[in-house]
């Protein structure tokens, strides 16, 4: 089974985790128009890549986002939650 | 079966990318439908390789929305005729499909489909506990004393068929008709020309085409990228396992919404399992260990003696999962492109329909009525398709 | 005619434990220690089993579970591998898929056939829609192997997860070495090896002593690790439980599999791989026979061979297929014993003598090219044909692991190329052959992977592979009769892998999908080599250029008990579930919860129970347990700002002291969840979720929170507290009797929410309920549930108080009108379509939905959620139901009951737009077709003014 | 003793508090902080299994219980209800089980996915996990035996109580205080 490194509890099986999907910033609802909020709200990028994604840690409630190499399999970076406000770095794609 | 194309003409009437079962099955109709033979199946694997040939061969028409209902008991009647029309035999055998609930809420939206069903002459009906230990005789109704069975949704037409052997026909088929099928001929991009399709780079050169079908279940986003489309549809692995031969012992064709199990049994007495999506995207057919933990563990409790049955294999495959658990059909706004996307876990049983709609559509250039609650832009319509129903479960 | 041989010192028999057991019917004897298989060479009988399609006698082939031969029905259960399956007293053995017995197995005529049964056969016949069925009918009958016990009980064995720092796959030289390497470096070992016992295969006696007395390896015998799955992780199947290994580093020491000659006849009984041989020889004393050809292309023949002979079984010849074998002891050990020697001869045919076994070997030269000729061939006489001619790498877990392979011309054998951090492989497997070799190889192995747990540093000098070829190129020899078998599992021969690649399917993997090549229980162990040297042939291609299909786990089947494990289903109990039992409850499931759906009273019927609870509620006072309602509190400064954004309505002008009713959407304007929240200070609130809805709406509550960091805490009571609802014109004065919460309608008004005590138990109270009385939802400390609920049964009694369950409560919403989210709403279900836009406060600068609810509602209604009912007297429709307008279906029923206080029937239903006016006449379509008649009402039906719950107003 | 034991605990006096200034708030009511997130301690100094414990789980979350003689809890609960700003009580109703013995680790093998038995006890953790797929607080201590403090939501506790005893008598253990 996977191992997932949460920031706060340590290396866990992924069976501890709840994925919270691919973190994706939210237009402006009073400025945009009804076509890129539709876009928004049901298009993803679904092609493999390097993403940002939500995952908790179901037992304790703690949110976090990872970086996944979503072909691979392969975790590059987690960071804590509040990074998604102060804004993330774009990931390097094809990162090691 | 099939002729082996040393090289790539320059340009056809049609590229067909993705060599599974939809996809050859579009270029069989082209060909002996609308006359169209200039066509290629481009395939960066082999033929059949993806999730045509990694599914778990159930065939069924008990959807719960109209527009599935027709769109699929039209695929259960082209499925009936196609080994006669292929001179093949696709082991297309009927066996009865029983769609377990195990809460009240569960035999509602049994109830639910089968009303649907009925009305558009499809033999579903909810039936009780009593029925389903008639038709079953060996299951554990108490499923364990974990999840009892209430009852369920009984479609008889409900069928398995040998899932390869589609991809052959198909192949064989269109591969007669004059269509070249380009094994290990990836596609990487796709050239457009004042916002039309023009043709296709592939690793063994470009071809020119003037319309491209993409039929590439699993791998639909990455085709969609090379012109700029978005798309709900997000990729999970889907798993499947079989067992070593056991002599036939079940008949029917058992689903499990709660329990998250599908089984039958096949010809060759190979019992062949599925169960919910994984968890996460993830673009690798990896297998998981949970996986075959978690069905090992629900199929006894419906079948605790098969305690001693050896699991022989697992494998996955790739789903495109959609928002509202229907496909992605049809013309896109692209001209000239294509598609026959968001398959989810269902594709397989879609495939003759698919391939009649599809060829229908890329050679008139307009939707087939059958596909029309599945177009592409329903989403930004916010004109969705309910065939989620109320539950969340979808097989 | 036994072929046991004479007891010797190395042997696994206890002979002094005769064992007795039965196949076929028929009583033989082995020795404590023995196989199934090995007890059944030693009986001497011809043979064990039949064939998967056509029915040929079959024997041992590889004594080491690598075929499908040696499956067996063993006491009811199916497919047992005779080749380890220890044998015990009494079993009652017998031979899978036959009629009528192994011996006179009617299905043999298939043999017969052969011919007109070739590769794919099946999928060009019977395919007429009139003739399947039938034809079917018969090839299930034919088809499967051993046969399942209906009814047998279910085994539930404990599964347990492992650490350690290295996991060394493979008990041989390689894998003994490298466990001990690990462990000196300090790692903690786990050393897992199929075979019965941890013999080291060959292995100095001084190392595998050392290896069973390290502290720091533990031992995995007779253990399966039947995958690797990601991180490292590794199941090991043990004959009666799954350990599921995680390791730091991973040995894999996995060794090499013998693969047959491809010869005519190569599967009569007595005919064998030599290392199956020599196993049965050295470990349980059987002879392979009386009179024993080897047919050789590599040393390990001619080993074999001299150990053969000194267990006192005769050789007849050794064939040779090279011009020259090795210059080595064994030839020359080999030749001085007078063994006669042939070389650059090929075995051509194998002669069935009169029992269905072995009576001779025809052998042809061969020249450099690999051609026969058949003409100069000639016949040795022998009752055992021994094969070794080479090996294919048990390479399959490493590929699991993302290891890469590549095919070692010199070595003929796909030989690791890259491997990923933490994966090592070490000896034959890893193209090291003589035993110094393997040792070393081993220790460099071992200590790499120490290294990569953290123990030691690796002093990795890589082992030069071997340059002696162990395996011959091509051991297939055509014959015009065929019956040279490729795949002993599948029944396949030469030319039927030939023919599908003719028929294009001439890639490896498409060539097994159609021949079903590698398919069989050993998944092409023994079969996948020469299928894919066959294809190569046939496409003028190399091995090299081809690839192996994928290898997936299992590496050996492994039966679902093992996997399955004791399967644990948590189940959630409310505080009160003792209470509801001896209350005669009966459950029903709510998600992983159990709840009353009524209870039963001795005399009365489930419908007269039911309607009891509802006229008690109505007409006194009931109690339910709501305790399942997800609980949560949320506290700080940012309180209302978080409710504001989550919920569809307003809750930062909500007074403290009041509660509100709140609606949930997700981003597409669709409705997911409700429920009450209570505001209980101007940074406080409470508030409930649906029962299915609890955990998930917390956590993305955690995750909303996280994500706008807010100065806000969520805290999940859920089951940290009980709740019940109290409701009935009489509650209030019975209540009262129980708490310091003054009850008075100026005191505490509809809608309230108030602080205080019942029976001591600090309490919230509110003046809410889904059931359309005065009534209070009491929520308490989940230890104080149960006296609380017993306090309020008991001060109720006076008042005939009724428990009610689930179902009478559906009875009383519904009198009301109110809509259960997930049944009376769909997966596309928004306010405008459910009427409850009077809970949506669009003014609002944002909450979740709002601008998708924008959308729809220039969109409009596709549906609409609208009461009906219909006349007492007609029949009740079932919920789901649908409704048809003009033969079209126009809606269906969400919600159906018969309402005694109302007399008549009343319902909720999903109509589309035009048909929910008010008064609109509609037909529902029932059981058997007929259409029922029913109207579009008002809803609430009952006390529409709400008069009861506001004013409390007794009836 | 038997090789392994499962002990459903009598309910102690419990607080749960979170928000920004938890922390601060209970080191002025004089009690000892675990500093570091998911690591526990003994107030009173005395260490004693018995004492007063206190974990905190994450950065701003605590769960103290009193020994059973414990007055501690009795003494600071009170000025809670001054609802103090920034710190916000937790209800903990939670089941208590003890899990000890010298097979203990063997019955965790089957029950968690975590390697208990690799745990530094030094550094006092506190192990938030899934347990057969129920959600724990787990507190390993070693003063009177290498031993496993458990707790989790009341809803879960008789699932978790009669598999994890089933567990432990199948390891020949004993399961005491079985409620109902």
């Amino acid at each position: 089974m996977k191992i997932l490194v949460c920031p706060l509890n340590g290396p866990r099986p992924i069976s501890e985790f709840a994925y919270g999907g691919e973190v994706r910033p939210s237009p402006d609802p009073d400025t945009c128009s009804d076509a890129e909020w539709s876009s928004y709200v049901f298009n993803r990028s679904g092609s493999p890549g390097v993403k940002y994604e939500w995952w908790c840690h179901i037992a304790s409630g703690f949110w976090f986002v990872v970086l996944r190499d979503t072909t691979r399999d392969v975790v590059i970076d987690t960071v804590p939650a509040d990074a998604v406000r102060r804004g993330l770095p774009r990931p390097a794609s094809g990162a090691p | 079966m099939f002729t082996r194309h040393d090289s790539l003409k320059t340009g056809y009437d049609v590229v067909i990318i993705g060599a599974g079962g939809h996809g050859l099955a579009a270029a069989y109709y082209l060909a002996r439908d609308h006359g169209i033979r200039n066509v290629a199946v481009l395939d960066k694997g082999y033929l059949g390789g993806g999730n045509t040939g990694r599914n778990t061969t159930i065939i069924r028409s008990n959807y719960l929305t109209p527009e599935g209902v027709k769109f699929y008991d039209e695929s259960v009647r082209l499925w009936q005729d196609l080994a006669v029309d292929f001179d093949l035999n696709l082991f297309y055998s009927a066996r009865g499909h029983y769609t377990l609930a195990h809460t009240d809420s569960a035999m509602r939206t049994m109830r639910w489909r089968a009303e649907v069903n009925k009305h558009y002459g499809v033999r579903s009906e909810a039936v009780d506990a009593a029925f389903v230990k008639r038709g079953i005789p060996s299951i554990d109704l108490s499923c364990g004393g974990h999840a009892p069975i209430l009852g369920a949704l009984f479609h008889e037409p409900g069928a398995i068929a040998r899932h390869d052997a589609v991809a052959w026909g198909y192949g064989r088929g269109a591969d007669r008709r004059g269509v070249e099928i380009h094994q290990q001929t990836e596609v990487t991009g796709i050239r457009l020309q004042g916002g039309r399709v023009a043709g296709v780079d592939t690793t063994r050169g470009f071809v020119a085409a003037s319309k491209v079908l993409c039929a590439v279940a699993g791998f639909t986003p990455r085709i969609l990228d090379m012109v700029g489309l978005h798309t709900p549809i997000y990729v999970h692995p889907l798993q499947a396992m079989v067992s070593e031969p056991v002599k036939p012992w079940l008949d029917p064709i058992i689903v499990s919404g709660s329990l998250h199990v599908y089984v039958s049994q096949t010809a060759r007495g190979e019992l062949v399992m599925g169960a919910s999506l994984d968890p996460y995207e993830l673009h690798a057919t990896r297998p998981t260990l949970d996986f075959v933990e978690g069905l090992a563990s629900h199929m006894l409790d419906m079948f605790p003696f098969l305690s001693e049955v050896k699991v022989n294999r697992q494998w996955a495959g790739l789903a495109d999962m959609t928002p509202d658990f229907a496909p992605i059909m049809g013309v896109t706004p692209v001209e000239g492109f294509f598609l026959d996307a968001g398959w989810g876990t269902w594709g397989f049983k879609a495939t003759p329909v698919c391939g009649k709609t599809m060829s229908h559509t890329v050679a008139t250039g307009r939707n087939h009525l059958l596909i029309e609650g599945f177009t592409f832009d329903r989403f930004a319509r916010y004109q969705l398709t309910g065939e989620k129903g109320a539950a969340s479960v979808g097989h | 005619m036994t072929h046991r041989l004479d007891a010797h010192s190395g042997e696994w028999l206890d002979r002094s434990a005769a064992l007795s057991f039965s196949f076929e019917g028929r009583e033989y004897q082995g020795y404590s220690g023995d196989t199934i298989s090995s007890a059944l060479a030693a009986a001497g009988v011809p043979y064990v089993a039949r064939s998967f399609k056509y029915h040929r006698p079959r024997g041992i082939l590889s004594f080491a579970n690598h075929d499908s031969n040696t499956l067996f029905q063993v006491d009811g259960v199916p497919n047992v591998r005779g080749d380890v399956t220890l044998l015990r007293d009494g079993m009652r053995v017998s031979a899978v898929n036959t009629f009528g017995g192994l011996w006179r197995d009617k299905a043999r005529v298939l043999d017969r056939f052969a011919r007109l049964l070739p590769v794919g056969f099946y999928y060009k016949a019977f395919h007429s829609k009139a003739l399947f069925p039938r034809w079917e009918r018969m090839f299930r009958a034919l088809t499967g192997l051993g046969e399942v016990t209906l009814g047998a009980r279910r085994e539930a064995t404990p599964k347990r997860y492992g650490f350690c720092d290295v996991l060394v796959i493979g008990g041989g030289p390689s894998g003994l070495s490298a466990a001990l390497a690990a462990a000196q470096a300090g790692a903690q070992v786990a050393l897992v090896d199929e075979s019965l016992r941890l013999a080291g295969n060959g292995a100095p006696p001084a190392l595998i002593r050392a290896v069973h007395e390290s502290a720091s390896i533990t031992l995995f015998p007779a253990t399966v690790a039947a995958g690797y799955y990601a991180d490292h992780w590794v199941a090991l199947a043990q004959q009666e439980r799954l350990t599921k290994m995680r390791a730091g580093a991973v040995v894999f020491a996995t060794g090499v599999i013998e693969q047959p000659a491809v010869f005519r006849n190569n599967d009569l009984p007595g005919v064998m791989l030599a290392s199956g041989a020599a196993r049965l020889a050295a470990r349980h004393s059987v002879a392979p026979g009386r009179r024993v050809v080897m047919v050789a292309a590599n040393l390990d023949a001619y080993v074999t061979s001299l150990e053969l002979h000194a267990r006192g079984v005769p050789l007849a010849a050794i064939v040779d297929l090279r011009a020259a074998p090795e210059n080595d002891a064994a030839v020359s050990g080999c030749a001085a014993l007078g063994i006669p020697m042939l070389r650059a001869q090929a075995p051509y045919e194998a002669i069935r003598g009169p029992d269905g076994g072995v009576a001779g070997l025809t052998v042809a030269p061969m020249d450099a090219a690999g051609r026969l000729d058949a003409s100069a061939s000639r016949r040795i006489d022998c009752d055992a044909i021994l094969m070794s001619v080479g090996w294919a790498a048990a390479s399959q877990l490493y590929l699991q692991a993302g290891g890469s392979t590549r095919f070692s011309e010199e070595l003929q054998q796909f030989i690791p190329a890259q491997s990923p951090p933490g994966i090592f492989a070490a000896g034959r497997m890893n193209g090291v052959y003589d035993l110094e070799s393997r040792l070393a190889d081993g220790r460099r192995a071992g200590s790499q992977a120490a290294a990569h747990a953290g123990h030691g540093r690796s002093n990795g000098a890589a082992v030069a592979r071997s340059t002696r070829c162990p395996s011959h190129r091509f051991p297939i020899f055509d014959h015009p009769l065929g019956k040279n078998f490729v795949d002993f599992d599948e029944d396949l021969q030469v030319k039927d892998l030939e023919n599908a690649a003719q028929e294009g399917f001439d890639s490896s993997e498409l060539l097994k999908r159609y021949s079903t090549v590698g398919m069989g229980p050993s998944q092409g162990k023994h079969s996948n080599m020469n299928a894919l040297r066959i294809l190569a042939r046939f496409r003028g291609a190399d091995v090299a250029q081809l690839g192996l299909t994928t290898a997936r786990p299992m590496y050996h089947p492994v039966p679902m008990k093992l996997l399955a494990g004791r399967s644990f289903y948590p189940e959630r109990r409310t505080p009160i579930d003792a209470q509801h039992g001896a209350s005669g409850a009966v459950w029903m499931p709510a998600g992983n919860w159990r709840r009353p759906e009524y209870y039963a009273v001795p005399g009365e019927s489930r419908a007269q129970s039911i309607a009891s609870e509802v006229q008690a509620v109505r007409n006194s006072v009931g109690l339910i347990d709501v305790g399942t309602l997800g609980k949560i509190e949320i506290y700080g400064p940012d309180s209302a700002e978080l409710l504001d954004r989550v919920y569809a309505g307003r809750f930062s002008d909500l007074k403290v002291g009041m509660t509100r009713y709140g609606l949930m959407l997700d981003e597409s304007g669709v409705i997911v969840d409700d429920g009450v929240i209570a505001r209980l200070g101007e940074e406080f609130y409470y508030f409930t979720t649906t029962t299915g809805g609890s955990a998930t709406v917390f956590r993305e509550l955690l995750r909303l929170n996280a994500l706008w960091g807010l100065d806000c805490a969520l805290v999940n009571v859920t089951g940290h507290r009980a709740a019940f609802n109290f409701a009935g014109p009489s509650s209030r004065e019975v209540l009262q009797q129980l708490t310091d919460v003054d009850l008075r309608d100026e005191a505490f008004p509809y809608l309230a929410v108030r602080s205080g005590h019942v029976t001591g138990a600090a309490a919230r109270l509110m003046r809410v309920g889904f059931v359309g009385e005065l009534g209070y939802e009491i929520h308490v400390a989940a230890g104080r549930g149960p006296e609380v609920w017993q306090a309020l049964c008991a001060a109720g009694a006076p008042w005939s108080l009724r428990p009610f369950g689930v179902e009478a409560q559906r009875v009383l919403r519904l009198e009301k009108g109110h809509f259960i989210v997930g049944q009376d709403t769909d997966g596309l279900t928004d306010p405008f379509e459910a009427g409850a836009m009077w809970a949506v406060a669009m003014k609002k600068p944002f909450f979740i939905g709002q601008r998708s609810l924008r959308i729809l509602q220039a969109r409009g209604p596709r549906q609409k959620l609208a009461g009906i009912e219909l006349a007492a007297t007609a029949p009740l429709p079932k919920e789901c139901q649908l409704i048809i307008d003009k033969g079209a279906i126009a809606g269906r029923v969400t919600s159906v009951t018969h309402s005694r206080t109302l007399n008549k029937s009343i319902g909720l239903a999903m109509l589309s737009p035009e048909l929910a006016q008010v008064g609109r006449d509609i037909q529902i379509r029932v059981d058997d077709g007929a259409l029922l008649a029913a109207r579009v009402a008002p809803a609430p039906f009952y006390d529409p003014k709400n008069l009861r719950q506001k004013a409390g107003a007794g009836a | 003793m038997s090789a392994v034991s499962l002990e459903l605990r009598e309910k102690r006096d419990r607080l749960g508090l979170k928000g920004p200034r938890a922390a601060e708030w209970l080191a002025a009511q004089g009690v000892e902080l675990p500093m570091t997130p998911n690591t526990w301690t003994h107030s009173e100094g005395t260490g004693a299994a018995d004492s007063l414990l206190v974990a905190r789980l994450g950065t701003a979350e605590f769960f103290l219980e009193d020994g059973t003689a414990g007055t501690a809890l009795a003494r600071i609960s009170p000025s809670l209800d001054r609802n103090p700003p920034g710190v916000y009580p937790v209800l903990r109703e939670d089941w208590a089980f003890r899990l000890g013995g010298d097979q203990v680790h063997d019955v965790l093998a089957q029950v968690c996915n975590v390697n208990f038995a690799a745990l530094p006890l030094a550094s006092r953790p506190v192990i938030m996990t899934l347990m057969i797929g129920v959600a724990v607080l787990v507190v390993p201590q070693s003063v009177g035996g290498r031993h496993y403090r458990i707790w989790c939501d009341p809803t879960f506790g008789p699932y978790l109580g009669e598999s994890l005893g089933a567990v432990v008598i199948e390891c020949g253990g004993t399961y005491t205080g079985v409620f109902g």
